[in-house]
């Protein structure tokens, strides 16, 4: 990331972010155009397109069809072609619709074809739980799409991220998903003076400490950070990790963290089992076993299709509570000094 | 509403649809007011001005039938016979939900009336109501799968895959599509090559009719004609059920894409006041009959949110229950 | 053939699409032997049968059009233009195959002749051809993307979603559909409640014509038509080519689902012999010609298992390239 | 599992065994029926159903169109309707195409109804590579599809199983997705004499040993014990496992070998990142971290769509060679005694 000039902060939601960050890939770009459900008409699902179709017009802010498949794929092929697609698959859950054009397709096209051929399509999506919207309506499965080689995974937490991640996105070759957590769209905060752009590459410390490593990213991030905060009073200074892409990961800032605080917890919203989660303690337990005073920990989403009701959606999900109690037993547990 | 109809309908049997339809549109528009109060949360969509198809439909499907919806299902849950109160429960997110608490406006389940849900995802429903013909056809049971969805599932590919599957192997599925012209913002016309969604049932080779469903006698009698064909082995049948619906998508859609009049024009087709109107004209209702039904069905509700607000949470405890079936070993 | 194909036919364009058919045949015939000697490896999905229809569409399709294709894609590619040295290779799975020899049959690729693939997923290309001809709306050029796939794909819901999409937005789409009646084992009777593939594009509001498959000069002038309308913005078309695979879906299947019979029958109409004895009949052959462009097949086909046979493997420490692009920094 | 009596041992290829169990539960219960594509005239794609038209007609053995999420989605409400359906996706590659309705009805419907419907479907389907079948056919996704709560994944590896988990399978209130290996069809094996049953609970210690514990199914089993006796040589004796079902994970035996052996490598056929290997690494070490004498290996196919030519997919999938190699890592790093 360069810091170009020592602008006075801006403050701005992350909807709001993403917006203009959208705008500036139109305005800069005419062979970058955005298309899917209601993006256009209805100004966005989330608002987050409001405004666009009448600055750029129906044919750059394309309306689509309920048709996730069909568009999605359409997307690869628009990239093949030449442009630069943003295509929003409204939220995570429909993706599911699309991901044989994912997976055998956008996923598989450069290396398949020996390298000829280079997929830049971007797909926007809206993930995550905790608006009551219930099993269907509540994945997150940003870490699950990381298992698959040749996609890129990006999860803009911050909202410098929510600004200027998508501009990235749009500069790669490779198909790139951009996850907007949701619950973030509301989220306010100050752009950095004079960012200019943020890479697609690292992980970031987002607050700097000693005693733990907590490794996070998309709304967990926050979760983390409260639970940082709380450590603080306590003596604990745990280190914040986002993560911001995770695939592919940057092992080398998360086993350098590591191998500083000697203990980690790993925050996750995807359900427990297989989750990146377990990617990444395996990972450093991979690099970095004999540095570790504890086992790694990880606060992850229950194993549950995530429930309407606030008590047990809350019960299902990661909170700072569940991550206190976890540096708690690593550090009850491990600690030496 | 056709003369044969009219000249046919008893004042019994016309207050007992405008009963249904006004039920219907009472615990929605407490829903309304609930989701203010934020006691209701999550997605609310809501059926005001649809009501016909779901009160004519349930006349006619049988406790045998099944039955699968979409997230703006609750017109059909309480149709179908599911209580207010279990309803209303499952929008608090109580333990006595239909669901017990864990689907919400968008999952309502009540096995016992064979009512299946409840599906978020556009288009998910229709291969499931597929198998389910396939089990009654299997079987050797003559029930019906009727199956509800918004025309904006007809551009999915599981509307395609289903259609011709139930169609290629003839089973007892009615497809109810109800057509209420807009896919949350996205107008049919702009989301559909061909919007005579009839057209596309001759892909399949399947009949298919459509059916002004602001006129509730005119499901009741397309649905009852369709049913007794499936039933009698002639395979599936479509029916586009002409709609509207008078509220937004759901409670965040500040209806950018539609314009007042549009909206107030089709107010006036709507299925409640035109029943009214058409009962009392034919001397089967006075006013007074009008208000006793909507007080009843006030009452309802009243009681329905009574029931929610004293019912007992989910224990927390029980947040794994029911993941995997409890088998009793 | 028609008699106003045949009157305007010239012994040069008869001998270029004979040549074109024998090309393939040739080639895939030892494929057939390659498999048995296990240099070819994997699926391997013969044309035997359809050479006519990849013969005459490529003859209209212009360098500047985009062609996405299936797994029993050899036709297509060598009809484009893709050489048969690349092509060769790339069943061998050599370095100097068109993809590097990560692709195998099912994926042969030529960026330089628009060739997408090779797509093994059933009804995968669809959308994909879609978004090239939306990429060539969007950039004002003239180029039409043509789309190839079995009638199997038709089931699919990739099939209605692509040419719903493609037809809503008038995109500049060829859908060229080869009916060979078979996916797989699977008659298209079992698989379709409505068979004739036509019927269906009327859902889409999309032009469709039925051609007869084994004649190539049919197959030439139908894509023309089409393709000239597309070209000149009439938007997407379907044309269902009516076809017959002669040999066995891939090299595994014992064919239990059909009988010799049928299969003899259609060879009788096969698109190589039926055209040879019409260019004799017309005298603008001689059997002196046939043999001549055959040998000259042949030799080709000998050079390219020679290519294929002397070229080098990828390195294996190379197994990592291109999953992500090679960009230049 | 129970031993019934002392039958002599039968000789079966994997392909029979599975078309043996198929033809029992056809038999046994006429709520059974087996749908998908070309299961029937054409005998299935693998020659598994080969003969059951013939015995069980158009009705039981029932042929679909290309249709993937259709007849999947049919398959749940046939359960729901109270059948009881073996559903065919040809292979896993496939699926993706149903994955909608595997996760968002398949797997929810048992919660998100309060515990009202259960959804007693089997999803049979063919998976993995090592046949040069290309980047879209030869997907493992077996350990991805473990990630999703209300799913049973169980992975039949021996001949055993494959004669007997459908039976299990079918017995299951929940739904159940069967992974058979393409490469195992031709494989040749006995069934143990008087085995009437197997669970769908409990990994199974394939070879028992003492040094290091191996982890793996499917194909993977068998590079596993072609390991272990190259180690056996060298006096390292590996103890393997074959995890059978890898949703629920039988953490119990796995923890409980590791514990005994105190090194572990995992074999998976998925892609590193994101792996089932991950998280039976992460398992480890939460239950077994101060037990553990040297980091947890994994040993799975390379970062790639996997290719066609053979010597490529060779090296991207697991092999022996490589699992040896992991273990020597572990006991050159790590031995103490
Ligand atoms: C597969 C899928 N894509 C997108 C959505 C988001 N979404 C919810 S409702 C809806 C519109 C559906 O319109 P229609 O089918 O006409 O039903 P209506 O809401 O009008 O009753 C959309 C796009 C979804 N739920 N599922
Ligand atoms: C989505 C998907 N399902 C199943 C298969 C397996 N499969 C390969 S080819 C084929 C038949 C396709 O038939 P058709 O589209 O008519 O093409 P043809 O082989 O006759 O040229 C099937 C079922 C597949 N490749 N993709
Ligand atoms: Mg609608
Ligand atoms: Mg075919």
């Amino acid at each position: 990331m360069q810091n170009l000039s020592p602008d006075p902060a801006v403050r701005i939601t992350y909807r709001d972010a993403v917006r203009e960050a959208l705008r500036d890939a139109l305005r800069g770009n005419p062979l970058v155009f955005l298309m899917g459900e209601d993006v256009g008409c209805y100004g966005g699902s989330y608002a987050v397109s409001k405004g666009l179709l009448e600055e750029f017009g129906p044919e750059r802010i394309r309306d689509t069809p309920l048709s996730e498949s069909a568009f999605v794929g359409a997307g690869i092929g628009a990239a093949l072609g030449g442009l630069r697609p943003i295509v929003e698959v409204m939220t995570v859950n429909f993706s599911l619709l699309a991901l044989d054009q994912i997976m055998n397709n956008a996923a598989t096209l450069s290396h398949m074809s020996g390298g000829q051929l280079s997929v830049p399509v971007v797909i926007r999506l809206a993930t995550g739980a905790g608006r009551q919207l219930g099993a269907q309506h509540s994945h997150s499965l940003e870490g699950w799409y990381a298992h698959i080689p040749g996609l890129r995974i990006a999860v803009p937490a911050t909202i410098d991220d929510a600004r200027l991640m998508l501009a990235a996105a749009l500069a790669s070759p490779d198909p790139v998903l951009l996850f907007e957590h949701l619950y973030l769209y509301n989220m306010e905060g100050e752009l950095t003076p004079g960012l200019a752009s943020v890479d697609l590459d690292h992980a970031a410390i987002r607050r700097p400490g000693t005693d733990v490593t907590l490794v996070s990213y998309g709304w967990s991030l926050y979760k983390a950070l409260t639970a940082a905060e709380a450590l603080s009073k306590e003596g604990i200074e745990a280190e914040v990790l986002d993560l911001r892409i995770l695939r592919p990961l940057d092992e080398a800032t998360i086993i350098a963290s590591v191998r500083k605080t000697r203990r980690a917890v790993i925050v996750d919203e995807g359900w427990r089992s297989g989750s990146l989660a377990a990617e990444v303690t395996t990972r450093i337990v991979e690099q970095a076993f004999y540095e570790l005073d504890a086992p790694v920990a990880r606060v992850c989403t229950a194993e549950v299709p995530v429930p309407y009701a606030k008590h047990l959606e809350d019960a299902a999900l990661p909170s700072p509570a569940r991550i206190v109690a976890a540096v708690h037993s690593l550090i009850g547990a491990g600690r030496s000094d | 509403m056709s003369t044969a109809a009219e000249a046919s309908v008893s004042r019994e049997h016309g207050l007992e649809l405008l009963r249904a339809m006004l039920r219907i549109r009472s615990f929605e528009d407490r829903c309304y007011r609930l989701y203010g109060e934020m006691k209701i949360r999550g997605f609310l969509h809501l059926y005001n001005g649809e009501e016909a198809v779901a009160a004519g439909a349930m006349q006619v499907l049988e406790p045998a039938d099944a039955i699968v919806s979409t997230y703006r299902e609750h017109g059909h849950a309480i149709a179908r016979g599911i209580s207010m109160n279990k309803v209303m429960a499952e929008l608090y997110g109580k333990q006595t939900g239909c669901s017990r608490g864990r689907g919400g406006s968008m999952h309502l389940f009540d096995a016992s009336k064979r009512f299946y849900g409840g599906n978020a995802i556009v288009a998910g429903g229709l291969p499931v109501a597929v198998g389910l013909a396939l089990a009654e056809k299997l079987q050797h049971r003559r029930a019906v799968a009727a199956c509800f969805f918004g025309e904006g599932a007809v551009a999915e590919g599981e509307f395609h895959e289903s259609l011709n599957l139930a169609s290629l192997w003839r089973l007892p599925v009615l497809f109810l599509c109800e057509n209420n012209l807009y896919a949350m913002g996205t107008a049919l016309d702009r989301a559909q090559a061909e919007t005579d969604i009839t057209t596309k049932a001759r892909a399949y080779r399947m009949e298919a009719t459509a059916v002004d469903g602001m006129d509730v006698f005119a499901v009741e009698a397309a649905v009852r004609g369709a049913v007794e064909k499936i039933r009698n082995g002639g395979g599936p049948a479509l029916l586009e059920m002409r709609t509207y619906r008078f509220r937004a998508h759901s409670m965040f859609d500040p209806q950018l894409y539609r314009d007042k009049a549009e909206i107030e024009a089709w107010q006036k087709k709507g299925p409640i006041i035109t029943l009214t109107s058409r009962l009392k004209s034919l001397g089967l209702m006075t006013e007074e009959d009008y208000q006793r039904l909507e007080r009843e069905a006030r009452a309802e509700v009243d009681a329905a949110v009574e029931f929610a607000e004293s019912s007992p949470w989910e224990p927390t405890s029980d947040l794994e229950r029911f993941v995997y079936a409890e088998s009793v070993a």
